[in-house]
């Protein structure tokens, strides 16, 4: 018998009542919801819009370099693609980590912690790429040519 | 020890101990102890439906409804009672529906009825539209709906707390009480399984709604916690038990393990063949065939086995034919006992008969009690806020034999009553002094059994009473046969003395439990050999070989079962009997002195069954006849 | 409340494993967009850094784990569709064993559509 | 220690024809704080059995033949009560309702308490928080005005809107099976969201705002993640995910 034996957590006084941690009711997690299913939806043409034109069309990931990227985002179409990409795909990842470090992190200290850290990287990485997306030059002064997308010449 | 004050006090939250609990947490402050969560008790188990006169589809009224429950309790039926439930069988059903019940309804959006063995429409010119139901899980829409009432009105309930003693003011045991004299309830004391703890429960008035004592049995649609507790606990401190002797044999078990196919099935139009594939009924009862009272149909059964017209290899059991039936009126009206035949014996109803066989099912006999409830000690006299309802209970509605669909109807008429009944009587009472040290002889009792380092083991007795009492005491009986089983179940209690249980915890130690169960099944059990072995006529469901007719001159009355002192042949309440017949008969054959078994002491209260120490010695109690005289019954 | 006594794992069937393989790839994408992000950002300073650092996952290593990111994005998106269709679609619970076959099948025909291109690149030299 | 008991009579095969025995052999968690201390350790048991016993009848052979303080709670015996549910080969199934031969009796059975309640001893855990879940949500019929004389009327269709949510048992299958109570054990669970469902969709019932209301919580409806464990589990056969999807489309109505 006894072929293994393994820790069982103590039992808290079985006649004790039992009482719900104090939550909240409303209707913010029935928008989080409803969001990451139409977010989700618009996602799937976004992404695949995306890794067809960076991976598959043309040759490839091998092609991806500066004068790539420059070449796309120079065309407000290409820009407004990856900014509602970058936006959508944050609110939706960080919101799905959030459920997971809900789910997880039990003690109280631990999940602020964890939030935290995922609402700072939610905002530095949101407003960097803005940024980029926004004051992106895709003809920087000064560099070589051969690295630049081809209409930086002309 | 805890000690607790309620003004009521009920034991069992099945239908009938919630019912009263809904009617009494209303007016006064109630408590309910349970031993199983409530919504775990057997009422839940029911199926088949709970009849009232509503005429909802055809033309019905609760007069009928009264006749044939008189007749189908082969007249001993007390009809006062009878009546008064019939009669409030219409509010009950409604009352259900309000509650929220969600029953099957009609094309009119009204509820829904169906037919029902031995609901007859004029005084049994043919079946008809009786039983109201919610598919074929009417008890459990109803154990829900009940809790569910109690969770809105905030009833107070003590879950997985054992009831094991039930405290009066006076030792009824030694039958030394003058008829007349007042006795009260002052208090029930308890035993909680989580913890080994024991409560001590002050109450103005107590209900007992504790349920059947299937578990005497080894084939049985009872669950396993049915061992009558209520009804042991009440005789042992006095109180005498009404007609035990008579238990319905359910004709439609699964064959071999007892769980039950409702009567709906054959209410819906399935029909019960032999061996042969005859429809063996039709010689039986030609004009309700199939749908005549239980007991006849069990009978039929067995006899059709018995001369060798049994199905299957060992030609041991009957099939419930469905086959003809429509797919989808099957899955509409009886989707869950098609579902138990195709879990259990793998049968797929829709193209294969079901094997079926009598499986014992209800006690119609219990704590006798008055129309509002209250407990009797004797004929007359009740027990001062004592009261019962349900299947422990003995109005008597259902007399020698109890019709389908009438005991979910007893729990819900009698259950309200009993609450009304106990929370007006606890208003107006004074506090009872309790007992001094009324814990001392259940803590004994538990002690001594958890301590005992060697014995018997629970299971083997168990065993073997269940055993004796399917071989000897089942639907045919003889008085040797119940000799037999008298024997077997005085060497039992002797053995009984000596159990010991293994688990030695005191936390959730269910061990412990099952050997004062045990101790509960033992003195029931005596209870129901001793009143058929003195019953010397067949009638309902009680049938003797040696005494197969009804016999109305010596035996009309129901039976009063005692428990008292060794030697004492008629307890100061049996002289009040209505004479006729051998009173007390029962009591010589029934002396464990019969059995030479040595008397073994006894610890201390009431205890579990003291062999040698206490008796079973009966009386009997008259029939109340208001309009039906007796006459022979014929389907 | 104290948690339960460790004991074996529960064995659930399709929907709780698909569930599970969605909320790992979820975590997957979400690191790997973070990474994503910031690499981008690169172009910002300069283009010789960002081709650097581009150049860096233009490794076979780098070229399989890119395949796998791509897998985890079809898979989690494709499931992302059926768990919405048994959230807003009746009979959605219903089918939704039949679903997640059929998010594996998709799943399979488009990594085969695009493992062989995506490898040829990674592989295939210049 | 592998105990190993042969009882001689087949417990339930009685009449129903010959029934061929075979041994098998039980892996149970144990949890015995008051005997054995806080730590939870397996014990083998093996036993013969019939053809048609239940797993529910090789526990009471362990029970009553081998070993009095193997713990567990049971009533009915056919799956009615919502007594024994337990985690049988690591899947939540009552006992009663698992036929042995189903479960490959070759190997042993690994039996388990639910999972995510406070285990008392044994298989019996702590059911009070999952009653408390189900209390919150206003389980009982609400409704205004006068009391009717007569029944109140519902169409057959009306009836059958809620029919599935009314089998509930409260066994807690469905709720110890679900990966998110697990976590903390905070979230309502599917036995309350269906046994709301049965209310919300009766069309005689006029509280379902407040349910939804209730449900809204951020440990209502939204934190279930469809992993259909619950409808796997529910011995009653009740489409729970689905239910919990209606009740979550309800909401959404209502919000927007
Ligand atoms: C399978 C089956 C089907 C049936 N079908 C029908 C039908 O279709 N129609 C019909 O009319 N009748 C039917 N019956 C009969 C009917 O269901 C029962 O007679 C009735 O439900 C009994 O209800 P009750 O409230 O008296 O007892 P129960 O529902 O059995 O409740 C007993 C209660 O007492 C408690 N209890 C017991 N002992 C103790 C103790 N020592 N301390 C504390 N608490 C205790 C238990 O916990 C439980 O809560 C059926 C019975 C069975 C077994
Ligand atoms: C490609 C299209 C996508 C679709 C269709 C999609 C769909 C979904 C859906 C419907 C959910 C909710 C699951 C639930 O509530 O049970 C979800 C959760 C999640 N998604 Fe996506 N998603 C997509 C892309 C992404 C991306 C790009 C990321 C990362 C940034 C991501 C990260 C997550 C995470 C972390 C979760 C939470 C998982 C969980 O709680 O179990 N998803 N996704
Ligand atoms: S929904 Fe099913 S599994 Fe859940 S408690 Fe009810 S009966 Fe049990
Ligand atoms: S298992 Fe849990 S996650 Fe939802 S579908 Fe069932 S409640
Ligand atoms: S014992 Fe009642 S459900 Fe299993």
């Amino acid at each position: 018998m006894s072929a293994q034996t393994q820790g069982a957590a103590a039992i808290a006084d079985p006649g004790a009542p039992y009482r719900r941690r104090r939550t909240t009711r409303g209707n913010f997690e029935l928008y989080t919801w409803v969001f990451m299913r139409a977010s989700g939806a618009i996602l799937v043409l976004l992404i695949f819009g995306h890794l067809f034109v960076n991976l598959v069309a043309g040759e490839g990931i091998k092609a991806i370099d500066f004068g790539f990227v420059a070449g796309k985002w120079a065309n407000p179409f290409w820009q407004g693609w990856d900014l509602v990409m970058l936006w959508l795909a944050m609110i939706h990842g960080t919101n799905g980590v959030r459920t997971i470090v809900n789910d997880y992190a039990e003690r109280d200290g631990l999940r602020l912690v964890l939030k935290l850290a995922l609402y700072a990287a939610f905002i530095v990485v949101v407003t960097l790429g803005t940024l980029v997306i926004f004051t992106f030059d895709p003809c920087p002064a000064g560099a070589p040519a051969d690295l630049l997308p081809s209409f930086c010449s002309t | 020890m805890q000690t607790h004050q309620y003004d009521v006090v009920i034991i069992g939250a099945g239908g009938a101990g919630m019912r009263a609990a809904l009617e009494s947490s209303k007016r006064t402050r109630t408590a309910v102890i349970s031993k199983l969560y409530p919504t775990r008790s057997h009422t839940g188990a029911a199926q088949g439906g709970m009849c009232a006169a509503l005429a909802n589809v055809e033309e019905d009224n609760w007069e009928w409804h009264t006749f044939d429950t008189v007749k189908g309790g082969d007249y001993l039926v007390d009809q006062d009672a009878a009546e008064v439930m019939a009669k409030e069988a219409i509010d009950a059903v409604l009352d259900l529906e309000k509650m929220g019940l969600p029953f099957n309804r009609t094309p009119e959006g009204k509820i829904d009825q169906r037919r029902f063995g031995g609901h007859t429409r004029n005084h049994g010119e043919a079946a008809v539209r009786r039983s109201c139901y919610a598919a074929d899980r009417t008890g459990h829409m109803i154990l829900q709906t009940l809790y569910q009432q109690c969770v809105k009105h905030d009833v107070e309930f003590f879950n997985e707390f054992y009831v094991l003693d039930v405290l009066l003011s006076d030792d009824l045991t030694g039958g030394e009480v003058p008829d007349g004299a007042e006795v009260k309830v002052s208090g029930v004391v308890a035993y909680e399984l989580a913890t080994g703890e024991i409560h001590l429960f002050r109450a103005k008035s107590v209900i007992i709604a504790t349920g059947g004592a299937g578990k005497i049995f080894k084939t049985s649609s009872n669950a396993h916690t049915l061992t009558g507790d209520g009804m042991a606990l009440a005789f042992r401190r006095g109180i005498p038990l009404e007609d035990l002797e008579f238990f319905q044999f359910h004709p439609t078990g699964l064959a071999g393990l007892g769980i039950l196919l409702s009567e709906a099935a054959r209410g819906e139009g399935a029909i019960l063949r032999n061996g042969d594939g005859e429809r063996f009924m039709e010689r039986y009862a030609p004009s309700i065939k199939d749908l005549a009272p239980r007991d006849i149909v069990a009978r039929a059964m067995a006899n059709e086995v018995r001369d060798g017209r049994g199905a299957g290899p060992e030609k041991d059991y009957i099939l419930l034919d469905l086959t003809h039936l429509e797919k989808a009126h099957i899955d509409a009206k009886l989707p869950d006992i098609t579902d138990f035949a195709r879990t259990y014996l793998g049968i797929e109803p829709y193209t294969e008969p079901i094997p079926v066989y009598p499986t014992a099912h209800y006690a119609m006999g219990g704590i006798p009690t008055t129309i509002t409830s209250q407990v009797l000690r004797n004929n007359t006299d009740t027990v001062g806020g004592l009261y019962a309802a349900g299947e422990c209970a003995c109005v008597s509605v259902h007399g020698s034999n109890r019709l389908g669909t009438n005991s979910l109807l007893d729990i819900n008429v009698f259950g309200k009553r009993a609450g009304v009944a106990a929370a007006e009587y606890a208003i107006g009472a004074d506090w009872v002094d309790l007992p001094d040290d009324p814990e001392v002889g259940v803590v004994a009792e538990l002690e001594e059994m958890r301590t005992r380092p060697t014995g018997e083991r629970v299971a083997d007795v168990r065993r073997e009473l269940q055993q004796t009492m399917d071989t000897n005491a089942q639907v045919f009986r003889t008085d040797a046969s119940l000799r037999q089983a008298l024997a077997d179940v005085h060497a039992l209690q002797v053995r009984y003395a000596t159990v010991s249980v293994q688990d030695k915890s005191k936390a959730f130690n269910t061990d412990l439990l099952e050997a004062l169960e045990l101790g509960f099944l033992l003195d029931v059990a005596e209870v129901v050999v001793v009143g058929a072995l003195n019953r010397q006529e067949s009638r309902g469901g009680h049938f003797r070989e040696d005494f197969p007719l009804r016999d109305d001159a010596g035996y009309m009355k129901h039976t009063m079962a005692y428990r008292r002192p060794l030697g004492q042949v008629a307890p100061a309440a049996v002289s009040t009997a209505t004479s006729a017949g051998p009173t007390a008969a029962g009591a010589t054959a029934a002396g464990p002195t019969a059995t030479g078994s040595d008397p073994v002491e006894s610890v201390g209260g009431p205890g579990a069954s003291a062999p040698g120490t206490f008796d079973v010695v009966l009386g009997y109690k008259p029939v109340v006849v208001t309009r039906y005289e007796p006459m022979e019954r014929k389907y | 409340m104290p948690s339960a006594p460790a004991g074996t794992l529960y064995r659930g069937r399709e929907g709780m494993w698909s569930w599970v393989a969605h909320r790992v790839t979820g975590v997957m994408i979400f690191f790997f967009l973070l990474v994503h992000v910031l690499d981008t950002s690169l172009v910002r300073l300069s283009p010789e850094t960002y081709n650097a650092i581009i150049g860096t996952y233009k490794n076979p290593v780098m070229g399989l784990a890119e395949a796998g990111l791509v897998a985890a994005i079809v898979f989690h998106a494709y499931n992302g569709i059926r768990l919405i269709l048994v959230d807003f679609w009746a009979k959605g619970p219903k089918y939704h064993r039949v679903m997640l076959w059929i998010v594996v099948g998709l799943f399979v025909v488009t990594m085969a559509g695009f493992l062989p291109r995506h490898l040829m690149h990674v592989f295939g030299g210049e | 220690m592998a105990t190993t008991a042969t009882t001689d009579a087949p417990e339930t095969s009685g009449a129903f024809g010959a029934v061929p025995s075979f041994d098998v052999t039980l892996r149970i968690r144990r949890f015995t704080p008051e005997l054995t201390g806080a730590e939870a350790y397996w014990e083998e048991f093996t036993v013969t059995a019939y053809g048609t016993d239940r797993l529910l009848d090789a526990l009471h052979k362990v029970k009553w033949d081998l070993d009095g303080s193997v713990t567990f709670r049971r009533s009915c015996a056919h799956g009615v009560c919502g007594s024994d549910a337990m985690r049988i080969n690591g899947k939540n199934r009552l006992a009663c309702k698992s036929l042995l031969k189903d479960l490959n009796p070759d190997k042993p059975i690994t039996i388990e308490p639910i999972k995510g309640l406070p285990v008392i001893k044994d298989l019996v855990v702590d059911m009070d928080p999952f009653f408390a879940s189900f209390r919150e949500i206003m389980p009982f019929l609400i409704t205004t005005g006068n009391e009717p004389t007569k029944e109140r009327l519902q169409s057959s269709a009306q009836r059958e809107r809620f029919d599935d949510t009314t089998k509930c048992i409260l066994c807690a299958a469905c709720t110890t099976s679900c990966p998110v109570f697990w976590t903390d054990g905070q979230y309502f669970g599917p036995a309350a969201i269906v046994n709301a469902h049965r209310f919300i969709f009766d069309s005689r019932d006029e509280g379902a705002a407040q349910r939804l209301e209730i449900l809204n919580d951020k440990e209502g409806v939204w934190r279930c993640r469809t992993t259909f464990n619950c409808t796997e589990a529910c011995p009653r056969g009740i489409e729970v995910t689905k239910a919990i999807a209606e009740v979550k489309r309800a909401m959404i109505t209502r919000a927007f």
